[in-house]
């Protein structure tokens, strides 16, 4: 029986299982374009930031790296407000306001695809420059979308990282937030398909749910643990709430050296884990980045320096940032941070 | 045998809830080792008085002097302390703490460690209850399984446990049987003779003259008269308290009886009502007496429909009739006046029109919508027809007095122009004057051909207002007596047979 | 008595609503426009329909927790009976609101037959009929729905959101099922007295599961309306909007212990809430405000009526 | 006693035995009863299936993880005898984690982290208890309303950042004494005293009396505001104490509590038998509801329900729970 048959349907691409980078398909432009948008060019910009909620560390890293980029740029007035639950309708019913009150931008992390799209065409409609970053829409629903990493490329540093420690056929379980969360979904796909070509004699056993709550999430590591025994020889933490939880259950039970944690999370709340040696790689990019990218296609968008058709946009200190798929920027291949590292990044 | 000063002494109490005027300018005291007994009519400020002597309520004006010295009461808890114990009218217990439980709370015995102390708990409630010669209730039964009567026995048990040098009781007796209140008296005599005060309450005459030494009376809360039991009779007392005399308190119409309206065969339920024969005819009142638990009101639910037979037989007009429900109860022209008026009788924060149609909404309603003129008219003819005392049909029945709210019952089911009244208790906790009124509708009904099934705890309304009288015990009936037969004696022989082998009544 | 305190609150509760409207116009001139006003209502049908619903039960003296995970299950149903089994679009969204229907039935059952206290049976069922919207869903969503079935939760009718005038629909007839017939006088005298509502022949359980039924009903409807809001399924949809429909009912002056509760009052406090979540947010304060000052105004809306209630009658 | 001293009639011999000791206790404790044999049964099925189960272990994180949910509904089902709910107290251990955490961090001696939030909690909720008591106002519309404010205040103020850093001696509930874990002896100790205190102390007891019977407590001299209050404040207190485990279970504090927590707690208060009618129930059996629903989360787990179906078995064995109670009182 397949381990993982969630997701979204849509198809997996896993790259290829040495250092081989994806062959770029070129793709015309296929995101979407604010009706009679007034001229903004280098007036201020007042934006408005709106995350899949408010209330964790990675948001809240994102929402630092926007606040960051405004203020270098000295031209955009940016506030973040999401909702206090990981809720589409409270989302959708924030920007609706927003695009009432009328900004002139709108950057979102979508709780849902698709749920977000109609409420995001009327901001374009209502001719506000809309950015995604971190979650992505359906594309004409929003003008550019950072992509932090390529779903494929995280699926692979996350398994080519757990097949280093674990060997070549150990056995791993995976702690998720939702099953519904579209970004985990895709990242699980993608560590299946790469998992079934790359490192076929792996073992996945099973994978849990455990909301955005921590503690929710050191108990299921728990169980995993119990119920498996020594056969458990990894646990992917796939949220930054999930891994910190992970790793603190395999420390608790003594487990360290015996089970692998590898996970996305942010290295603050990691750094007890890796410098006792407990965790060797985590992932993640930079969410501060993310943020600081996120702001800077905007700008470059309401400014008319991106346009459709573009293949790369500046972002401040991050310098040129590639266009993929059309209408993504891509922030680059994520991080992964060990014991060597980990203590140069404050996030 | 009573000391003249006073123990306990109120003077110019005067109470208004939101700006009615409850309690004018009323004095009133109790001294030690007396029966005071205090009446008037329902609203008239009898339970407000006791409230405000146990410290529940503070009154607006006036003072109380406990044993020559002023008190002001915060809360129960100081009228306590003072020696002040109330039996209270509305039955204040806890349904779901158990019997001795509800006995000691507030006052629990406690070990020398300050813990409550449930062993000594439980064996003084057994030694209360059986001093009120209440053997078989059990000390650690939830009080929510028990009958009205035995509550109201853990309620007095309760006011006796307090060690109380006023023993406050109102209407202690509404809703015991005879032998029972015979049984209370002794005790309350006991207690008097110990030097022990006690205020009386009840509607109840015979009680009055059996037990009190003094009585008060209180008219629309004002102060009447107090006077030794000596000096006055029941007529003049009656008067005091109604402002008129009352012509007779059994006013039994003779009316011609009928044929069968209601006839019941080897009816079963449950352990309450085994194997009940009997017929009930057009123009009869038939009454049902019976010890607390013999199955009268059972055996009227199951009639009712609330509770349905498990077997046999009950026919309409010699039809066989199925009644599960109350719905089909009422559509075969069987109502039910039930025994606990505030809990199973009336809506109470509901207006009085809308109490008086709730049995009848189909007929003031065209389709779903319910004509709101047709109901006022309806239900204003009915306040009307039984003189229920009120300011407007929009007033909310529970403001109303005893006896006008249990009026607004039997209003109620008199709109599904019964051909089978069922009345359980008609007049408990109802005053002389409302009583007289309730058994002259009844006499108009059975004039009308309304066929009454009457259940009373009290022995001379069963005696005076009944055609035949049906007595029950243990679930069965023991005996059918005609009017005539119908002697205090034996329908006591008859309630107490078979008492302690039911399953020989049973096979009866 | 109760019927003078019950007007009493809802004019006070419409006057704050208008003090609110007056002060929110000043905040933003963006406020008080037509468009944004009926898109509030665009955005605010989901939660009204359920309240509605909700007012009745309250009235009874009952709770339904389980309505967000009977919007869940529904908007599953939704996708999966027109998705994976190939039924056309109308009669899968009709067969939805049957499975909504449906398990509000369920509800009812369990509280009339079983004699469950609502709230513990809702909070059972709560569990549930998420879990079951979790497990047929296995987490996917289902989109990519016709054009025309956005008219309902996206479209317009007459210049007015095709939703809003479902909700105004709902409202009218259940305001005067609940003021004028016999079922409504029948809801009262439950949640005031439910045994003798019994004793008086009146039809309690049929009434009440009649109810929790209509609870299923009306948040199945808001299943589909939202599936045609936001275009796509997911299991999640509807987490938490009891407490918003419940926090509207007794901001609209219904008692929890029963007895009391108009829908023209329900309608006024969600206006009141939406009112305050729009305007707030259009003169700049963040979504963790609105939700502190919402709390504050339902506690203060309730004191004040409260204290209103006493010194009329005292 | 009152009537020592006077003659009483003739005693006749008592009609009824007592019941046995057996059929009292299944009356007094039915729904404890019940939930303990749903947990039983639940451990001998699901170790049967896989033995790892019933491991030490497995034990220690069944038990110890979720403590803290025991503990905040220790003081939920006091509230809920009392007649009242809380539906605010998932947003309060949110806060007081938060304070705990920003004092712990801020380098206060850790007996003062941990003692402050709990002051804290019985503060905040001793106000809710006052608009309850002295408002009139429905707990339930007093403790809706504070849920808003609590949980926006709470963003509101942190800004969602979380707390790291904790120093090592913050962290009680990792410890173990006499090799158990910190939180079980707490859970343990803390439903065992509140037990006796609601079974053998007239104040205890006087909770049950205002649940019951309102008008009649206060007849009885029990002064219901100040009660009310006070079981607020005690709430707080077990909040508090919950929160502490809450807080010290991991290295860092999250400023968003469990989604739907609050319905969590008073789920296992219900569930565990205490009536929301308000006037019966044990702090035992939520303690027995919230280990229920520890090992059920566990046990499908262990037994490889599907993920998706989860939820779905959870609701059907707490409605089965249900269910079996109300079959037990002979109600269906
Ligand atoms: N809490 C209250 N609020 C408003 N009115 C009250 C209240 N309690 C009593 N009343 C009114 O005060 C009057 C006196 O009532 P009270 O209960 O003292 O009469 P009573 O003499 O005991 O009558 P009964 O014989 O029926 O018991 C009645 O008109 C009653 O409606
Ligand atoms: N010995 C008993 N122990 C417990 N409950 C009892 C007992 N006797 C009667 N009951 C309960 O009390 C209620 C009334 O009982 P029943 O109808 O038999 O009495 P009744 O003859 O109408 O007397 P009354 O109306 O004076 O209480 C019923 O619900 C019955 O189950
Ligand atoms: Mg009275
Ligand atoms: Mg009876």
């Amino acid at each position: 029986a397949s381990p993982w048959t969630g997701g979204d349907d849509l198809p997996t691409n896993p790259l290829a299982c040495d250092a081989t980078p994806a062959t770029a398909t070129a793709k015309p432009y296929d995101g979407g374009e604010p009706t009679n948008a007034p001229d903004r060019n280098g007036k201020t910009l007042k934006v408005v930031d709106v995350p899949k909620l408010v209330g964790i560390g990675y948001f809240n890293a994102t929402s630092k790296g926007i606040a960051d980029a405004a203020k270098e740029m000295g031209n955009m007035d940016a506030k973040t407000d999401g909702p206090s639950k990981a809720n589409i309708d409270d989302q959708i019913t924030l920007i609706d306001n927003y695009i009432t009150s009328g900004v002139d931008g709108i950057l979102f992390a979508a709780n849902d695809p698709v749920a977000i799209s109609p409420v995001l065409k009327k901001a374009l409609a209502a001719g506000i420059n809309v950015v995604g970053y971190d979650a992505n829409s359906q594309p004409d629903a929003r003008q550019w979308f950072v992509n932090q990493a390529e779903f494929n490329g995280i699926a692979k540093a996350m398994m080519d990282s757990m097949a280093a420690e674990i060997g070549k056929d150990g056995s791993f379980a995976i702690v998720t937030s939702t099953f519904t969360t579209p970004n985990q979904a895709r990242w699980i796909s993608e560590m299946q398909a790469y998992q079934e070509k790359c490192h076929p004699d792996m073992k996945w056993l099973e994978t849990v749910e455990a909301q955005e709550d921590n503690i929710l999430s050191f108990n299921q590591s728990n169980t995993l643990i119990n119920k498996y025994g020594d056969d458990l020889k990894g646990i992917f933490g796939m949220t930054s709430v999930a891994t910190p939880a992970a790793a603190e259950a395999v420390t608790q039970a003594k487990k360290c050296g015996s089970i692998a944690v590898v996970g996305l999370a942010t290295p603050n709340a990691m750094k007890p884990y890796v410098d006792a040696g407990c965790v060797k790689s985590v992932v993640l990019w930079n969410p501060v980045d993310l943020g600081y990218a996120a702001a800077y296609v905007l700008r470059a968008t309401a400014d008319g320096d991106l346009k459709p058709g573009d293949t790369s946009v500046k972002a401040g200190k991050l310098g040129e940032l590639q266009v993929i798929n059309g209408s993504e920027i891509l922030l680059g291949a994520p991080t992964v941070f060990t014991k060597d590292n980990i203590n140069d990044f404050d996030f | 045998m009573s000391e003249t000063i006073p123990f306990v002494a109120l003077s110019g109490i005067s109470k208004a809830f939101s700006s009615v005027k409850v309690l004018k300018d009323v004095s009133f005291d109790v001294r030690a080792g007396e029966i005071h007994a205090l009446l008037g009519e329902n609203g008239a400020g009898k339970s407000t008085l006791i409230k405000i002597l146990s410290g529940l309520y503070t009154p607006d004006a006036g003072t109380i002097v406990i044993d020559g010295k002023e008190m002001k009461f915060a809360s129960t808890r100081d009228a306590t302390a003072a020696g002040i114990a109330t039996v209270y009218q509305e039955l204040l217990l806890f349904p779901e703490l158990s019997v001795a439980e509800n006995v000691f709370l507030g006052n629990y015995p406690r070990t020398a460690s300050g813990i409550i102390d449930w062993a000594e708990v439980r064996r003084r409630t057994r030694d209360l209850l059986d001093s009120l010669e209440t053997y078989d209730l059990d000390v650690d039964t939830k009080v929510l399984s028990l009958s009205v009567a035995q509550r109201q026995r853990v309620e007095i048990a309760k006011a006796l446990s307090k060690n109380a040098r006023v023993l406050i009781m109102d209407e202690p007796t509404a809703s015991l049987v005879d032998s029972d209140v015979q049984q209370l008296m002794t005790v309350i005599r006991q207690l008097r003779d110990r030097g022990v005060g006690i205020v009386y309450v009840s509607h109840r005459m015979s009680e009055i003259f059996a037990l009190a030494d003094r009585v008060t009376v209180l008219r629309d809360g004002a102060f009447v008269a107090t006077e030794d039991i000596g000096a006055v009779d029941e007529a003049r007392l009656v008067s005091l308290m109604v402002g008129r005399p009352i012509e007779s308190l059994f006013p039994k119409a003779e009316v011609p009886i009928g044929e069968t309206v209601l006839e019941v065969r080897n009816l079963n339920r449950g352990r309450q009502v085994r194997d009940i024969s009997f017929a009930l005819r057009k123009g009869e009142i038939l009454g049902v007496a019976g010890l607390v638990g013999s199955g009268r009101t059972e055996l009227a639910l199951a009639l009712f429909g609330m509770t349905p037979a498990t077997s046999g037989e009950i026919r309409i007009d010699g039809k066989p009739a199925s009644i599960r429900s109350p719905l089909q109860a009422r559509d075969l022209g069987i109502a039910y006046v039930p025994e606990d008026r505030g809990l199973q009788g009336l809506v109470k924060p509901m207006a009085i029109r809308k109490n008086v149609t709730m049995a009848t909404l189909e007929e003031v309603s065209s389709g779903i919508f319910i004509k709101a003129r047709a109901e006022a008219s309806r239900a204003l003819a009915a306040v009307r027809r039984l003189a229920i005392r009120c300011r407007h049909i929009d007033q909310p029945v529970g403001e109303l007095s005893g006896g006008n709210q249990q009026k607004v019952v039997i209003a109620k089911w008199l709109e599904t122009a019964p051909r089978v009244l069922i009345l359980d208790e008609p007049t408990r906790g109802v005053d002389v004057g409302a009583k007289s009124e309730i058994h002259a509708i009844m006499g108009e009904l059975v004039a009308q051909g309304v066929a009454i099934l009457m259940i009373s705890s009290e022995l001379p309304e069963v005696v005076g207002m009944s055609d035949r009288v049906l007595v029950m015990s243990g679930g069965s009936v023991t005996e059918v007596l005609d009017r005539a037969d119908a002697t205090p004696e034996r329908l006591g022989a008859a309630m107490t047979a078979y008492v302690d082998t039911p399953s020989v009544a049973g096979g009866r | 008595m109760t019927l003078r305190s019950l007007i009493r609150h809802e004019t006070l509760l419409a006057l704050l609503l208008v003090l609110a409207l007056v002060v929110l116009s000043f905040q933003s001139d963006r406020f008080f426009t037509v468009a944004n006003l009926l898109n509030q209502g665009r955005l605010m049908t989901e939660t009204g329909l359920i309240a509605i619903a909700m007012t009745f039960i309250i009235a009874t003296g009952g709770i339904d927790l389980s309505v967000g995970s009977i919007l869940g299950l529904a908007a599953i149903m939704t996708g999966v009976f027109w998705h994976n089994l190939g039924l056309p679009l109308p009669v899968a969204a009709l067969a939805a609101i049957a499975v909504g229907t449906l398990a509000g039935l369920g509800n009812g059952l369990i509280i009339t037959r079983f004699r469950v206290p609502p709230l513990i049976a809702t909070l059972a069922t709560l569990a549930l009929y998420r879990g079951l919207a979790e497990g047929i869903s296995q987490a996917r969503s289902v989109r990519g729905y016709p054009d025309w079935f956005y008219v309902l939760g996206q479209g317009e009718v007459l210049g007015v959101p095709t939703q809003l005038w479902v909700l105004l629909v709902v409202a009218v007839v259940a305001s005067i099922i609940l003021a004028y017939t016999r079922w409504g006088r029948t809801v009262y005298a439950i949640g005031s007295n439910e045994v003798a509502a019994r004793f008086s022949g009146l039809s309690v359980e049929k009434t009440k599961l009649l109810l929790y039924t209509a609870s299923g009903f009306t948040s199945a409807l808001a299943a589909v309306i939202f599936v045609s809001r936001v275009s796509t399924t997911r299991s999640d949809m509807g987490t938490g909007i009891e407490l918003d429909a419940i926090t509207a009912v007794v901001l609209g002056g219904a008692s929890i212990f029963g007895g009391r509760g108009t829908i023209l009052g329900t309608v006024i406090g969600l206006c009141l809430i939406q009112a305050l979540k729009n305007g707030l947010s259009l003169a700049g304060i963040t979504g963790d405000g609105t939700i502190m000052l919402i709390g504050a105004v339902l506690i203060l809306a309730i004191l004040a009526s409260n204290l209103f209630e006493r010194s009329g009658t005292r | 006693m009152a009537l020592t001293g006077v003659e009483l009639p003739p005693v006749r011999p008592r009609t009824s035995a007592r019941p046995s000791a057996l059929r009292r206790l299944m009356a007094d404790y039915g729904q404890e009863i019940v939930v303990f044999a749903a947990i039983v049964a639940l451990f001998v099925v699901v170790t049967m299936v896989n033995p790892r189960f019933i491991s030490a272990n497995n034990l220690t994180s069944i038990f110890s993880g979720n403590a803290y949910i025991a503990v905040a509904a220790i003081g939920m089902s006091m509230v809920i005898v009392t007649g009242n709910i809380d539906v605010s107290v998932g947003a309060l251990i949110g806060v007081l984690a938060t304070i705990s955490g920003t004092l712990a961090v801020a380098g206060y001696p850790v007996w003062v982290a941990w003692f402050v939030p709990v002051l804290v909690g019985m503060a905040i909720n001793g106000l809710i208890g006052i608009l309850v008591a002295y408002g009139r106002i429905p707990s339930i519309v007093v403790t809706l309303g504070a849920l808003s404010i609590l949980r926006g205040g709470l963003i509101s103020v942190t800004g969602g950042t979380w707390i790291s850093n904790l120093p090592p001696e913050f962290l009680i509930a990792q410890k173990r004494f006499f090799d158990i874990p910190f939180p079980l002896i707490t859970m343990v100790v803390l439903t065992l005293l509140a037990a006796l205190w609601m079974r053998y102390f007239p104040y205890g007891r006087s909770l049950y009396a205002l649940g019951g019977n309102p008008e009649a407590a206060v007849a009885s001299g029990i002064p219901a505001e100040r009660r009310v209050v006070a079981v607020f404040v005690i709430h707080g207190f077990f909040a508090g104490l919950a929160t502490i485990l809450f807080a010290t279970q991991l290295q860092v504090i999250q400023s968003t509590v469990p989604p739907n927590l609050e319905l969590t707690i008073i789920t296992a208060s219900v569930i565990g038998g205490v009536s929301i009618m308000g006037g019966s129930g044990t702090v035992i059996g939520s303690t027995l509801a919230a280990i229920l629903f520890a090992t059920i989360g566990s046990a499908l787990i262990f037994v490889n329900v599907s993920a998706y179906w989860l939820r779905a078995v959870i609701g059907l064995l707490i409605l089965a729970t249900v269910l079996a109670d109300m079959l037990r009182r002979g109600r269906a």
